[in-house]
């Protein structure tokens, strides 16, 4: 299991074959998110974090999926600082010996680092700057996984 | 003395990262209290709690949550990681 | 959009790092499937298939893919003939707009290939050789797709 | 005439992966009848039909289906890919 958390850069390919070539799983799945340009109109973006409680809250989230979930291995690189468009802002990738394991891991990782993870981003773009809001499809995506 | 710490939209309208207050406010809300009566700004940021997460030591935590022990107290908008 | 179907190694890496500088999406899911020695017995797997209707179906599941959800790029490779432990069998990737139809349509078509592309397991062992028995859990997972 | 193909396990009891024959079973449960007939190795492929899947044209299909107008016809055990 890794976690990083880190203003570099990373390479997806480089990554996800490391991830892979370290596990005995069948199934491996990745998540890269990067930054859109919907509008033609984005220079960078900024992303704030909160020094220590990132790395405490993303662990406890990737405990929580290694309970809920048979899984081999898990890993969460992201990143923070300026990102330019197309550059990848993080990425989650989950092993295990069922697909179905590693999709839904990856899926509960991706809907609690988007909405319970301290991250901040603001949109830069020619005219102005603006923090993305929350949305509620994400607090939605997020209530599937609680414990009935 | 407790630890005040503030990020994204937050940060920009209280105009500090951080600060270190002496307060005796039991609750998370008594210490917003105490700082709304400050200044202006911190009216600014505090205008609508709904918009606002908190953190106690570091985890997630709720507005009437008491204070007591707690040495580092974080303000911030709702997260937009991932 | 890509399609192989292939006797030869591929790079999980290098195929992955390919697709997501193709795409403007935010969000790139991908899945490998590696051939697993669960038992320390495995020294071969033999995978057939049936050159035409292969291509035919993946591409017809594909499309359908393609209609369900708002992708922007989708792609798939899998193998045939002899494959050794620890190597890619194959990988589906999906790239979106939004993670939820990225890791859905990748769920969507893992689901269909394992049950309805025309490809044949052996395992070959130590002591023999046996042909993968297809199971009512992939059978189960299909169903679920299934328009109302 | 209407091209046979056989994969996987069933490949392997009859013994080849074509052949080619003359037919005029109507539908492909009566083609099986036909080849059931001729030799013990397709009785032995063909012993368990809910074990077995269809494909006419390259296209899955059922026993019942018509072969009128179908070129190739082939028959295998349930996929087993991804």
């Amino acid at each position: 299991m890794r976690l990083s958390v880190q203003t570099e850069a990373f390479d997806l390919g480089a990554e996800s074959n490391a991830f892979a070539s370290g596990t005995k799983a069948g199934a491996i799945v990745t998540f890269t998110g990067i930054v859109r340009d919907n509008c033609g109109t984005l220079s960078a973006m900024q992303i704030e974090h909160y020094p220590g409680m990132t790395e405490r809250a993303i662990s406890a989230i990737m405990q929580d999926a290694i309970t809920r979930w048979t899984l081999t291995d898990a890993l969460v690189i992201h990143r923070h600082g300026l990102l330019t468009a197309g550059e990848p802002i993080m990425m989650v990738a989950t092993a295990a010996p069922h697909r179905a394991d590693a999709f839904a891991a990856a899926e509960f990782l991706m809907d609690y680092l988007k909405s319970r993870a301290p991250f901040w981003k603001k949109e830069i773009g020619a005219d102005g700057a603006d923090w993305v809001a929350a949305k509620q499809t994400d607090e939605d995506a997020l209530s599937r996984w609680d414990k009935g | 003395m407790i630890d005040v710490l503030y990020f994204a939209w937050v940060r920009e309208r209280i105009g500090l990262p951080r600060e270190r207050l002496e307060t005796t406010a039991p609750t998370v809300r008594a210490l917003i209290a105490e700082l709304v009566a400050r200044e202006e700004r911190y009216e600014a940021a505090f205008a609508d709690l709904t918009s606002l997460r908190v953190a106690l030591d570091q985890d997630l935590s709720d507005f009437d949550a008491p204070l007591a022990g707690v040495r580092e107290v974080a303000f911030f908008p709702p997260m937009t990681g991932g």
